[in-house]
């Protein structure tokens, strides 16, 4: 069985400095996967080599099995996999309702349709609703996206991404920003709605990490220096040092 | 007793709002001279100021409102692509809506397909049509020895392109001898800088140019040509009009800008400069439109001929009436394409002689008698097949 | 026809910089602020009218000075009673406001000064052919403008350069409040630039307005072209919009120098066809198709190079 | 230094802010603490004119309230908001040097000791600040204000979204900074960075200052960490 | 009919109620559509109804671009335009050979004519939105026009092609002659295409084209590539401005190149603004006032588009949601029964505004005619623009209408907060 995620030896440069350098990593279907690392090693950038955003300049990206790299993110993402952003991406004008509906929409199959009413399509409604469900925004289902709450719209974000029903998701600081309550909200809504899909996370919050996490693997300067169990992980002198300071967990 | 409301559709605002306002401000003295001596058949007439923009679609819209507003007649000028709408319009709504019926009054579209395969019944025109005109201005360069390269410089519309292909083919036939050394259509009243056509003139080594250019075409033409120092003789059509004559002045073109028109205001003809005198009093603006004067003049006699304002009766009249115009001498509309022929003027633009009292744009300079064609040799054929009620 | 090249040459650099007289201002609010200001060509035209009007009063010079300080002032007040208030609703709104306001000054232009083109004559002073070359004369007053828009170009580039005001006014269209914090006085920057901008236009009018006509629908017969010469040059960059001006100038003038046509170069079609749309394309002079030539210039480089010739950013 | 007395403030008509007091002296370092939307942020607001304050706001004697924000950035009153409003479209020095208010009178701080103090923003000097990491753009933000040469610097959440050894390298900029003589409101909801910096806290709750003491009264007060900071 | 981003918690509760009031003011618009020329039957009123049909499928057809994708065209003439000549030359060519196609039919074939360009030129200009596509629509539109006066063949140069709509082949008896007729197949296509367009809204194409507005780039995240979304809605823009061209085309019997011109894009740009762009009627009321204003205010005033510049400064100014944006800020009000309060102040404001109305435009009469001297007619009182009395009375009424104006229009605020207070209490308002 091949993996969710094989990302092999890729590099970006952008002008000529090297971002990521001889990025090696794989993620296993199920598996929840925490990436963590300084800022600016290039953790957001690998989530944008691998969702299409932008392409490698060398090396190669697989999704089971598939070379992906070099694909438009529409072209991804309708291979399977889905992607949160750090800074909040959300249809601002539109309400709750119709920015997680517009999410399911490519998935349930209704493509481009202009012969079709929107809101007759039952397996649309449906599963718009279990979503809103899912993320706690029922209650705020006809607010524009725009006038939400910032943890709300970090809530919506998370539900955007798994609206779609992807089997891969990968999710950029889900919980930055949020209060120890609103975190641990957050982390317990992820860990139930990505039962049984692949995860791949970004979060400078260690207990989120730790709590989550099957394995982690250690991003610094575009390379990654250390993978493994969150055990293994804290324990490495290495990203002690290059990560987690005195104020390791 | 009802007024009789004319419908002025004529570019108000835009490119061509300085021609269109004084031909309103003509039609409005015309209508105050005629209330003022009682009317026609006792009716007031009213002048409605309609803008349409220099668009023939715009046109409609404004003819319709006129319609609506209780008009029975409709006077254009400004735009022979107007004036081709409007003969479309007049035409399918008197079909459609007899008993209604609505005259179209051209005063200054002068493209000869009018009266020619577009014609109307209800469609008359006053200005000579673009063919009269070249005819009467070859006639005149046909004697003109040291004319020998020509240059024809046009706007690229259905006007601008008869001018040129008349010019070609009667110049041709006057003068074989004369040589086009440039043929040039340019955009409508769309170029701010006429220099490179200039240049192109001056390489072409023409001594005399040919243009039916009108409105800001003209004077920014003689404006770059004034710049560049190009001295060559000017035949035109419509020199006289707004910032023409300023144009001229400032290229220092002393009676080489020659002018062909039904009128000027130095014709000598006493009634007409008494008119004349009169009219720069009020309006503030020499009389670019002497056939406005004959169109309303006229218009009163054939109501009062028909004993009638009803616009069958009056169309009617007109047919074949004849007309002693403004300048002198007498006009008739033909029956067999309501094309007013009338006598024919080739003017030059340059400092006055004594008895010639009127300068223009306050230049100083004036218009000067050429030549005039009487009316039977300013005549042409006609392929109308008319079409009466 | 050396002698037709080089005239045409000449020609086109005059006309190219009037172009960039005429779209200095524009590059200048545009590229800064990123307003559509589609009443710049009507700021023109007030240029013209109050150059002709203070010539008339105290003499072309002192107008020259004067005039576009008062258009000037007249972009000021546009953008503080009404740009500044409309920024929070967008690009649009802000764009429809500056279109009514063309509407609205070109109908104050023609209720004071009517509708027919006004006497506004080249100063004593320059009324002289500056040089001749083929008995072709080159007015000095032309070679005047072209010397002001080189001025105006240099020294645009040197304020811009030297000072951070267009730091400042990028910085603030995406983070107003931010750059407030930072102690710089944004409200005042976005009137100066706009103040700046119109006031450029201004002078424009005045000096071009003698050398076209000035007439009340003189704003509406400039307007997109202007649009293309900043665009073609590339968004924020003064030398693109430098470059454009000549190139689209150039570019005219000798489509109209040309007279080839299809059919001069390969032969009239057969008569016996009749019209049709194949005939009228072969048929057509380059130089009848000159004044479209920018646009298609415009639209090619957009699809070919987003930002412009030489812009560094698309929007 | 800075002096707010009874400070109100409203989102239409909601009321915010009821009524903060709260000090800062020349050179100390401050911190304001409290849970998420207690209004914390929007007291900074109000003192620097973004939201409209009622009540009295005194910045070296001088009455500010009311004031345009660029006039109260130029009394000295500097300002680091929490959504590291960083300009996009321009370089890390065209945004450093954007701090700068007066380019006649250079400030304390230098773009060079920025650049210096912080590798990542140097090695990415002439890069547009759009894609900086969001920690860079953290970086970026504080050292942007600080070349405007503050006298008092008030900093709203600098560590959110840092990875936990930068966090501790902002905490070491802000020591810095207060070494260099100016003072610092931080406003924050990381306990550990304020207690070990500050000399005072204040602990808001309900749109008032609900405490006032040393880091080490804060310490001892476990019934107000428990009710104001859930902790 | 709205796509309004409503309340929040009693939607379930409107929702039986809804439909039955949805289809109410369909059927209400259609029902007045019948019955307006029987009420005003004047030629003036008829030829005014048709072109606002016209400019209103017309209108609405932009607000597909600028409005729910967020494209903000400069030539969205060009396919009204060559709609109309599609139309023109279908019916000469109907007429010619003697094909059995009536006059109804002729609007679809202008909406090909819009559709086929949109097709061909829309790939590569849907490739990027915002300024770039802005300024492509504008070099395309300067670039249609100006052709259309090479191709003389097809588009006839500068007095365009005329065709005859009675000379087609008769339906249920009707020529198409008299202008009644034409209104009531103007009014069948107008209820046809705002029908056809609003379902195009509440399609999954007609969502996704709202996120591509929004935020183009996210919408690639979640499954569309937003080129092609854009492209399909240009293309069902360029078909229904199609259709309102060969409308145009079937009114006044005649194509031009003015058609395609800048006017005609910067008109059909300023009614959606006005109209407002974020709700589906928008559009509509937009077309109706500027069409009324073009009409009428030329009657009216020599310096009509002084007047129009004026009000079209005004409503971005003061109403950036446009019309429909004004009037749909009341509706949590009275939802919330709470818009009693706030009418008091605005009828108190009436009279101050009107009285600062009447003196800007006494003032610009008053300028415009003071060398001409007819006297101005406002409100059937004369007044003579020479004479110091109308001066003066127009300096009182603009200086003291606006400080009395400008008191009562604080008064609409705070009526308005607490007004609005109250409803975001009840949760008729986010
Ligand atoms: N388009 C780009 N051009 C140049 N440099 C870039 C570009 N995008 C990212 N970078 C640089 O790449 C580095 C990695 O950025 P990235 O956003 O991936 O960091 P990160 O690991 O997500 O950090 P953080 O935890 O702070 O979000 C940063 O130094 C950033 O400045
Ligand atoms: N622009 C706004 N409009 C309306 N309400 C707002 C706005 N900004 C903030 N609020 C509300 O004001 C209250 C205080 O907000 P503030 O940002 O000051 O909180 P904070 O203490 O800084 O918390 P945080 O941890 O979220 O930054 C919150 O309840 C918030 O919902
Ligand atoms: C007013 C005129 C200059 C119009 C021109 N003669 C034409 O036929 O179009
Ligand atoms: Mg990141
Ligand atoms: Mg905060």
């Amino acid at each position: 069985m091949s993996a969710a995620i094989e990302v092999r030896a890729v590099e970006k440069r952008f002008g000529n400095v090297s971002i990521i350098r001889d990025l090696n990593l794989t993620v296993a279907k199920g598996e929840r996967h925490a990436i963590i690392g300084p800022n600016g090693a290039g953790k957001s950038t690998t989530f944008n080599l691998i969702s299409g955003h932008i392409k490698p300049t060398s090396g190669e990206v697989r999704l089971n099995g598939d070379v992906i790299s070099g694909l438009r993110p529409f072209e991804i993402n309708r291979r399977g996999l889905s992607r949160s952003f750090q800074v909040t991406n959300v249809f601002a004008r539109m309400t709750v309702w119709e920015n997680v509906r517009c999410a399911v929409l490519w998935a349930t199959g209704h493509r481009y349709a202009f012969w079709k009413n929107v809101d007759s399509l039952p397996e649309v409604r449906e599963r718009t609703a279990q979503i809103l469900d899912d993320i706690h925004l029922t209650h705020r289902r006809d607010v524009p996206a725009g006038l939400l709450t910032y943890a709300e719209q970090r809530e919506l974000e998370i539900g955007i991404t798994i609206a779609s029903g992807a089997t891969v998701v990968m999710l950029d600081e889900p919980t930055a920003g949020m209060s120890h309550a609103e975190t641990d909200r957050a982390v317990s809504l992820i860990r139930r709605l990505t039962e049984g899909k692949t995860l791949v996370i970004v979060e400078h919050d260690m207990s989120v990490v730790f709590g989550l996490a099957d394995r982690i693997s250690v991003l610094v300067y575009g390379h990654i220096i250390a993978s493994g169990t969150p055990e293994e992980i804290r324990r490495d002198p290495k990203v002690k040092e290059a990560y987690l300071g005195e104020e390791a967990h | 007793e009802d007024t009789i409301k004319i419908g002025y559709i004529d570019p108000l605002s835009g490119g061509g709002a300085s021609v269109g306002e004084g031909g309103l401000k003509t039609f409005q003295y015309l209508a105050d001279e005629i209330n003022a001596k009682g009317g026609i058949l006792g009716h007031k007439v009213e002048i409605l100021p309609l803008d349409n923009k220099t668009n023939p679609q715009e046109s409609l819209v404004q003819a319709q409102k006129a319609i609506d507003a209780g008009a029975h007649y409709i006077t254009q000028g400004n735009g022979s692509s107007v004036a081709a709408a409007l003969e479309d319009f007049v035409t399918k709504n008197n079909t459609r809506n007899p008993g209604k019926e609505v005259l179209y009054f051209n005063y200054a579209a002068v493209d000869p397909s009018l009266t020619n395969e577009k014609c109307s019944f209800w469609h008359f025109r006053w200005d000579a049509s673009s063919d009269i005109k070249m005819e009467a201005l070859t006639n005149y360069m046909k004697d003109v020895p040291s004319i020998k390269k020509v240059y024809l410089i046009n706007q690229d519309y259905s006007f601008g392109q008869s001018v040129r292909s008349d010019a070609r083919k009667m110049l041709g036939a006057k003068r074989p001898d004369v040589q086009i050394v440039g043929d040039e259509l340019h955009p409508l009243l769309k170029v701010t800088d006429f220099s490179p056509y200039i240049a192109k003139i001056k390489a072409s080594g023409a001594d005399s140019v040919v243009t039916g250019n009108w409105g800001q075409d003209f004077a920014l033409l003689l404006k770059a040509a004034a710049d560049a120092g190009l001295k060559v003789n000017w035949y035109t059509y419509y020199a006289g009009g707004a910032g023409g004559p300023t144009a001229i002045k400032q290229t220092g073109l002393d009676h080489q800008v020659f002018q062909i028109t039904e009128g000027f205001p130095n014709s000598g003809n006493q009634t007409a400069m008494d008119f004349e005198k009169a009219f720069r009093a009020k309006v503030n603006l020499s009389l670019w439109y002497p056939r406005a004067v004959n169109e309303m003049r006229m218009f009163k006699a054939a109501a009062e001929k028909a004993n009638s304002i009803d616009p069958v009766k009056v169309a009617a009249a007109l047919e074949d009436m004849k007309f002693d115009v403004l300048d002198g001498g007498q006009g008739f509309m033909r029956k067999d394409d309501h094309q007013f022929f009338q006598p024919i003027y080739v003017s030059s633009f340059g400092k006055l002689a004594a008895n010639e009292p009127f300068d223009e744009e306050g230049t100083g300079w004036g218009w000067h008698l050429v030549s005039r064609v009487d009316t039977p040799q300013a005549m042409v054929s006609t392929t109308c097949k008319m079409v009466r009620p | 026809m050396l002698e037709l090249v080089v005239i045409s040459t000449l020609n086109g650099v005059l006309f190219g910089m009037l172009l960039f007289l005429l779209s200095s201002g524009l590059t200048v609010i545009f590229s800064m602020m990123g307003v559509l200001n589609f009443a710049h060509a009507s700021f023109y035209m007030l240029g013209a009218f109050f150059g002709f009007q203070l010539t008339k009063w105290i003499g072309f010079w002192p107008a020259l000075v004067l005039a576009p300080l008062l258009v000037g002032a007249i972009g000021m007040a546009v953008e503080r009673y009404g740009l500044r208030n409309t920024h929070k609703h967008g690009h649009v709104a802000e764009l429809l406001l500056t279109f009514g306001l063309a509407f609205a000054i070109e109908e104050i232009v023609s209720m004071i000064w009517g509708k027919s083109p006004l006497d506004y004559r080249v100063p004593a002073l320059l009324d002289f052919p500056a040089f001749t070359i083929f008995s072709t004369n080159y007015p000095a007053y032309k070679i005047f403008m072209l010397a002001v828009s080189v001025v105006i170009f240099v020294a645009l580039l040197v304020v811009l350069k030297r000072t951070r005001v267009g730091l400042i006014v990028q910085a603030a269209l995406t983070h107003p409040h931010m750059v407030g914090h930072l102690g710089h006085n944004v409200g005042r920057v976005f009137m100066a630039v706009f103040g700046v901008g119109s006031a450029l236009a201004g002078l424009a009018g005045v000096i071009a307005g003698p050398a076209l006509v000035t007439q009340s629908d003189m704003a509406a017969s400039l307007g997109p072209i202007l649009f293309v010469v900043i665009v073609f040059g590339g968004l924020g960059s003064l030398p693109g919009a430098f470059i454009a001006s000549l190139v689209i100038g150039l570019v005219q003038t000798f489509a109209v120098a040309l007279d080839g046509s299809l059919a001069s170069a390969f032969g009239p079609l057969d008569p016996s066809a009749g019209p049709s749309v194949l005939t009228d394309i072969w048929n057509v002079t380059i130089a009848q198709v000159a004044p479209i030539v920018p646009y298609l210039l415009l639209v090619i480089i957009l699809i070919v190079r987003p930002m412009g010739l030489m812009g560094t950013r698309e929007s | 230094m800075l002096e707010v007395r009874d400070l109100h403030a409203y989102y239409g008509k909601s009321h915010i802010l009821q009524g903060v007091d709260l000090d800062v002296a020349a050179g100390e370092v401050v911190s304001l603490l409290g849970r998420n939307g207690v209004g914390r942020s929007t007291t900074v607001k109000a003192i620097m004119g973004e939201v409209a304050p009622q009540g009295t706001i005194r910045f070296k004697g001088k009455d500010i309230a009311g004031l345009p924000s660029y006039k109260i950035a130029r009394l000295g009153l500097g300002y680091v908001p929490e959504h590291r409003d960083i300009f996009p479209s321009l370089t890390v020095r065209q945004n450093l040097l954007l701090g700068i208010k007066d380019t006649r009178r250079p400030g304390k701080w230098r773009l060079q000791d920025m650049l210096d103090m912080f590798p990542n923003l140097a090695a990415r000097a002439d890069t547009a600040a759009g894609v900086l990491s969001g920690g860079e753009k953290q970086m970026l933000t504080t050292c942007r204000t600080l070349m405007g040469d503050p006298d008092l610097i008030m900093i709203d959440e600098p560590t959110e979204g840092l990875a936990p050894l930068i966090v501790q390298q902002v905490g070491d900029l802000i020591a810095r900074i207060a070494e260099a003589g100016v003072a610092i409101l931080l406003v924050e909801q990381k306990l550990s960075i304020a207690m070990r910096i500050s000399k005072r806290v204040y602990i808001m709750g309900h749109g008032r200052v609900v405490f006032e003491g040393t880091p080490d009264d804060l310490k001892a007060n476990a019934a107000v960490r428990q009710e104001w900071l859930e902790v | 009919m709205t796509t309004a981003p409503t309340s929040t918690s009693k939607v379930a509760a409107d929702a039986s109620g809804g439909s039955l009031r949805f289809y109410g003011v369909w059927l209400l618009g259609i029902a007045a559509l019948i019955v307006l020329p029987m009420i005003f039957s004047s030629g003036g009123s008829l030829t005014s109804f048709s072109l606002i049909g016209i400019a209103i499928v017309f209108a609405l057809s932009y607000n597909i671009l600028l409005g729910q994708t967020g494209l903000l065209s400069f030539g969205h003439a060009v396919h009204y335009g060559l709609g109309g000549f599609a139309a023109c030359h279908m019916m000469n060519a109907v007429v010619s050979h003697g094909w059995p196609i009536p006059l109804p039919f002729i609007p679809l074939f202008g909406g090909l004519g819009g559709l086929v360009f949109a097709v061909i030129i829309g790939w590569v200009m849907t490739k990027r939105a915002g300024t770039v596509f802005a300024m492509i629509s504008l070099g395309i539109g300067e670039l249609v026009a100006s052709s259309s006066l090479i191709l003389r063949s097809v588009f006839g140069g500068e007095s365009g092609i005329t065709t005859d709509r009675t000379a087609l082949p008769k339906m249920l008896g009707w020529s198409f002659g008299p202008q009644l007729q034409v209104y009531y197949l103007i009014a069948f296509w107008l209820v046809l295409s705002a029908i056809a367009m609003y379902a195009l809204t509440r399609t999954p194409l007609g969502r996704i084209s709202n996120a591509v507005r929004d935020n183009p780039e996210r919408v690639q995240f979640i499954g569309y590539d937003p080129h092609v979304v854009r492209y399909l809605a240009f293309c069902f823009a360029g078909f229904f401005a199609g259709v309102a061209g060969g409308l145009a085309a079937i009114n006044f019997e005649i194509a031009n190149s003015a058609y395609l011109g800048a006017i005609q894009s910067g008109l059909v740009l300023f009614s959606t603004f006005i109209g407002g762009t974020a709700y589906f009627f928008g559009p509509i009321l937009g077309a109706i006032l500027v069409t009324y204003l073009q009409l009428g205010l030329t009657n009216l005033t020599g310096v009509w588009q002084l007047y129009f510049g004026i009000i079209f400064i005004g409503i971005v100014m003061f109403s950036p949601g446009g019309i429909a944006g004004l009037l749909m800020m009341h509706r949590p009000l009275i939802r919330a029964g709470t818009l009693w309060t706030v009418i008091p102040s605005y009828l108190v404001a009436i009279v101050p505004t009107v009285a600062l109305a009447c003196g800007v435009i006494l003032t610009i009469e008053t300028v415009a005619r003071f060398s001409g001297g007819d006297p101005i007619n406002l409100f059937g009182i004369a007044f003579n623009p020479t004479s110091p009395v109308t001066w003066i009375a127009a300096a009182v009424l603009v200086v003291g209408g606006f400080f009395v104006a400008r008191l009562t229009w604080r008064r609409i605020a705070d009526a308005w907060d607490r007004a609005a207070t109250v409803a975001r209490d009840r949760g008729y308002l986010a």
